[in-house]
């Protein structure tokens, strides 16, 4: 089975409030050195198919996946079991 | 960009940069007579943002002068951040409307979003209690899978924003039609209670006084968003990407807590929310209604990026910021009452007594302009006006009278047109009843919500038939006043005042300039028979995509009171056998 | 009678502000960075977004430090009532069991809704009737409570399970809108009472669980004393 | 510089909403055999420092990132440029 992994992150210069909120209360945890946290997203594809994998990744990335006015977005494709 | 890779004063004036900023020959050569020299480019940047006509009202001020806002009701009008009104008990609302226009066409959440942001800010920072929101939305057909996917994220960006606040979102209105294709209007209307010694106005006075930067850090987002919104969209301007101004409603909630309690300290003396053209026109205004002047050393500004010129930082549209001056030696106060919501607040400056706006950078001057002609002297365009053809024809049709042969039929297909159906796939996301007081949510002819611990209460409600205003802006406009005070009566209420958020195609066109002429006219015109004056408002031109208009759109937002609780009136039937009265013509 | 409701960044003060008017004796807001919880006969969680109901929601707001003193003090058997995201937050605190989801229909649901009071043998719910059907306002973006199966039969079998839909506005499993720790002192839901305490605004149903909370401390106090 | 880059899924029995939502328009698209969408996050932490990197990223996952009744999360530590 094949499954795509599609990591989708703000792009560099736009707020993300999450990551500052986050940033914000680091200094309850015991971390130290965090300088800067960014959330982003992870979309999972499993395909029952093996054919034109990566254009079908780029079509939903273009047409559904990704707010292309705020985020870029990266992918892998792997083989992976049945699980 | 670094400042040393900034055109000097010289090249903008020969290969006229100034032009791609907004601003015209005429506009240029006055700067160089206000400062007796050639602008830098920062100064031309902040010039050009503060004589955008969303600064500057530079071609609607002529016709906003036909609008009265007298009344005995009245508060504060036009002006200041919000127009306010009185209910008694000592008591006011304060609201507005807002475009947020260019920015939802092209990332419809962040840009319906940041529209509840910015209108709340208009309330908070006069001192209220935001208490309500409303809008008004025009999409183009629905059946279009842009226009979908624009009013899906347009009302999720309400809700998001506006829910995470605790403020209900009460009421609005959609009109769908091909003409808002590529032109969708997202307009925000904010409503809050003050207690009338609370109000605060946007002032930098005394000699010496701390001028502090509260909120989110500054970003190069929504960077010429001001002059931005005052052009016309065309494809290549459409999307140009990573300037998107994101909101935080978290930051913005605390903002609002922590300075709903700041105004009750003596330490402060003027807050203004940073807005269309950020820390540029909420230092410069500040200054100039004082009749003083500012220095600010942008060194101490809060920067979310690193690198950012002094440009990128006035004009920067970042999100939940506000300005305060506060006396001289009481900062430490101030920076505590902040600390205690985790809100950063810094000294970036102090109020001068030289009338000039004055900007250090990398202990250079970046900018020195006499404040008044850059607040005050902004151009003023008297346009030209012509009646449009169709106008003409339309004239000389006679009226169209409908013939019905099947009523069921008729009935069901009006009720699917998307202008006209349900809208509770909308207000469903909108949390309504946040803050325990709405009395009637959507779903009916205006929002009424109580005023806790008092027997009063009050109407809120948005309308604009563009249709209507299309075919004769002086009659539509008159109707688009008349239908707000008819839903405020039909709860039960007396209408006191309106706020008008005027959404046009290009003035430049004298048959759009003769319909924004007409339509004010005509909301004048009503707006004093029915004694509701106009007492906030907000307008926004150059809705066009590809040369094409929208309708002329000017939405008007009313609020009304109800003099004791008993007077409230609901829609639904009561009982069986009541007699149902139709009155009028 | 003595009451606090804790408010984090974010937080709404509308139950502060109702509790103030409807219970008796003094009720305090307390502000997140005081931590002290000490005498209260109720502590409640407010409803709204705290920390933006970013991460997770409630989940930045359960790991602060008055929360760790709000579980002493649940441990120790003072009442706790958390509405909305006070209910999130006890969840996410682990002080009730399961978590919480975004809604099934991915939108925030704002509207009125029917419950079926599921268990009327709680301090909270007293004054209900058995299966009475009440009418209470939900506002929410995540109210999926989700649990595993065994958390899901012990709710049952132990009657924790105190507020189901009637509709199941947001897929929570079991119908569920509100629970009950096993102790019965620390009570979450998604509805807020507090918006439905008043005929002008189209439902008093919350009342009867301010009242039955009154009542209880009243029975209390009466035979201590 | 460091950064550490958490993977955060919802455990496999519990139903994702958002994926779901997904799987339910994709014959909007040209895309076919595509079986199931999962949605999760992406938390990226970015370091000031170089020491205990792994504690922290640990520590903060345990008590704050994830919520251990519904995600499983993993993570990945990179040097990255100071972009
Ligand atoms: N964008 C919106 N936001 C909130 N409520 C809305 C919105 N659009 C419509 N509504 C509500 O739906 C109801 C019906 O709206 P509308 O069709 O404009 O009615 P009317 O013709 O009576 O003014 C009103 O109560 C209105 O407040």
């Amino acid at each position: 089975m094949i499954k795509a992994v599609v990591e989708i992150r703000l792009k560099p210069g736009v707020l993300d409030a999450q990551g500052k909120a986050i940033e914000g209360v680091l200094d309850q945890y015991d971390v130290e050195g965090i300088e800067q946290v960014r959330v982003g997203k992870l979309v999972e594809l499993r395909f029952a198919t093996d054919k034109d994998i990566e254009a079908q990744v780029e079509t939903l990335c273009e047409k559904l996946l990704v707010n292309h006015e705020m985020e870029d977005y990266h992918y892998t494709i792997e083989e992976c079991g049945d699980e | 960009m670094s400042t040393t890779h900034e055109p000097t004063p010289e090249m903008i004036e020969k290969e006229r940069l100034y032009v791609d900023m907004g601003l015209t020959d005429e506009e240029y050569q006055s700067i160089v007579t206000i400062l007796g020299r050639n602008p830098n480019y920062t100064e031309t940047g902040i010039f050009s943002v503060m004589w955008s006509e969303h600064c500057s009202y530079k071609t609607s001020k002529p016709l906003l002068r036909k609008f009265s806002s007298e009344g005995p009701q009245v508060i504060q009008g036009p002006g200041e951040g919000a127009g306010i009104v009185d209910i008694g008990d000592g008591q006011g609302l304060v609201f507005k409307i807002e475009s947020h226009n260019s920015p939802s066409a092209i990332e419809p959440y962040q840009g319906a979003a940041t529209g509840v942001g910015g209108i709340m800010r208009d309330i908070f920072s006069m001192g209220a209690k935001p208490i309500a929101a409303l809008n008004s939305l025009r999409f183009g057909r629905l059946d279009s899978e842009r226009t979908q996917y624009l009013f899906k994220e347009v009302v999720r960006g309400i809700a998001g924003y506006g829910n995470r606040l605790g403020v209900p979102t009460v009421g609005g209105e959609i009109q769908f039609d091909d003409c808002y294709e590529g032109n969708p209007l997202v307009n925000a209307m904010g409503v809050g209670l003050i207690d009338q010694r609370d109000i605060q106005r946007g002032v930098a006075t005394g000699v010496g006084n701390t001028v502090i930067y509260v909120g989110s850090k500054t970003g190069r987002d929504g960077i010429h968003g001001a002059t931005f919104s005052s052009v016309e969209l065309s494809e290549d301007n459409a999307g140009q990407g990573s300037d998107i101004q994101a909101g935080d409603p978290f930051v913005e909630k605390l903002l609002i807590d922590a300075c709903l309690e700041v105004i009750h300290s003596d330490a402060l003396i003027g807050m203004q929310d940073m807005g269309a053209a950020g820390l540029t026109s909420s230092a410069s205004e500040m200054a100039s209604k004082a009749g003083m002047g500012m220095e600010l050393n942008l060194d101490l500004v809060p920067q979310r990026e690193p690198g950012m010129t002094a440009y990128e930082m006035m004009l920067s549209e970042s999100q939940e910021r506000m300005l305060l001056v506060v006396k001289q030696g009481r900062e430490q106060e101030i920076y505590d009452l902040f600390a205690k919501y985790d809100l950063e607040a810094v000294a970036i400056g102090k109020v001068t007594d030289d009338k000039q706006f004055r900007l250090l950078h990398n202990g250079q001057i970046v900018c020195d302009i006499p404040v008044d002609p850059l607040a005050e002297d902004a151009p003023v365009y008297m346009k030209e006006s012509k009646v449009p053809d169709y106008y003409q024809e339309f004239q000389e049709l006679p009226n169209y009278e409908p013939k019905v042969t099947d009523f069921e039929q008729t009935l069901i297909k009006l009720l699917q047109q998307p202008t006209v159906a349900s809208k509770e796939y909308v207000y469903q996301q909108f949390d309504t009843t946040a803050q325990v007081n709405t009395v009637v949510g959507p779903g009916s002819d205006a929002a009424v919500l109580r005023i806790r611990g008092y027997n009063k209460a009050i109407a809120l409600t948005t309308d604009c038939n563009s249709r209507y205003i299309y075919l004769d802006p002086e009659i539509g406009g008159k109707i688009a006043v008349a239908e707000a005070a008819r839903n405020i009566v039909a709860s039960g209420a007396k209408p006191l005042a309106l706020t008008d958020g005027l959404n046009f195609g290009s003035p430049d066109k004298p048959e759009i300039y003769w319909a924004m002429e007409k339509s004010v006219e005509g909301m004048a015109a009503a707006s004093v028979k029915l004694a509701t004056p106009v007492v906030s408002g907000n307008v926004s031109l150059y809705n066009e995509r590809a040369g094409s208009p929208i309708f002329p759109t000017p939405i008007v937002g009313m609020v009304g009171l109800h003099h004791k609780l008993d007077d409230i009136t609901t829609v639904p039937f009561k009982a069986v056998d009541d007699v149902i009265l139709l009155v009028g013509e | 009678m003595k009451s606090a409701v804790i408010v984090f960044p974010g937080s709404t003060d509308d139950l502060y502000e109702i509790t103030s008017e409807i219970l008796p004796g003094q009720v305090d807001r307390i502000w997140y960075k005081d931590s002290n919880l000490k005498d209260y006969d109720l502590i409640m969680l407010s409803g709204g977004f705290s920390y933006g109901d970013y991460l997770r929601a409630g989940a930045i707001a359960a790991r602060t430090e008055i929360v760790t003193a709000l579980k002493e003090r649940a441990e120790s058997g003072q009442l706790v009532l958390g509405v909305g995201n006070g209910f999130q937050i006890l969840l996410e605190s682990g002080l009730l069991p399961g978590v919480m989801l975004q809604n099934e229909g991915l939108d925030f649901v704002c509207k009125n809704n029917n419950l079926i009071v599921r268990n009327n043998q709680t301090t909270f719910t007293c004054n209900y009737q058995e299966n009475e059907v009440i009418t209470m306002p939900i506002a929410h973006g995540s109210g999926r409570y989700y649990c595993d199966n065994q958390t899901l039969e012990q709710l049952q079998a132990n009657q924790q399970i105190v507020f189901s839909y009637q509709d199941n506005p947001n897929g929570s499993i079991g119908n569920i809108a509100g629970i009950i720790n096993q102790a019965g002192n620390v009570l979450g839901m998604m509805p807020h009472p507090e918006r439905a305490t008043s005929a002008l605004l189209g439902s008093e149903a919350g009342l009867k669980l301010f009242q039955s909370i009154i009542e209880k401390w009243r029975e209390d106090h009466v035979n201590n004393s």
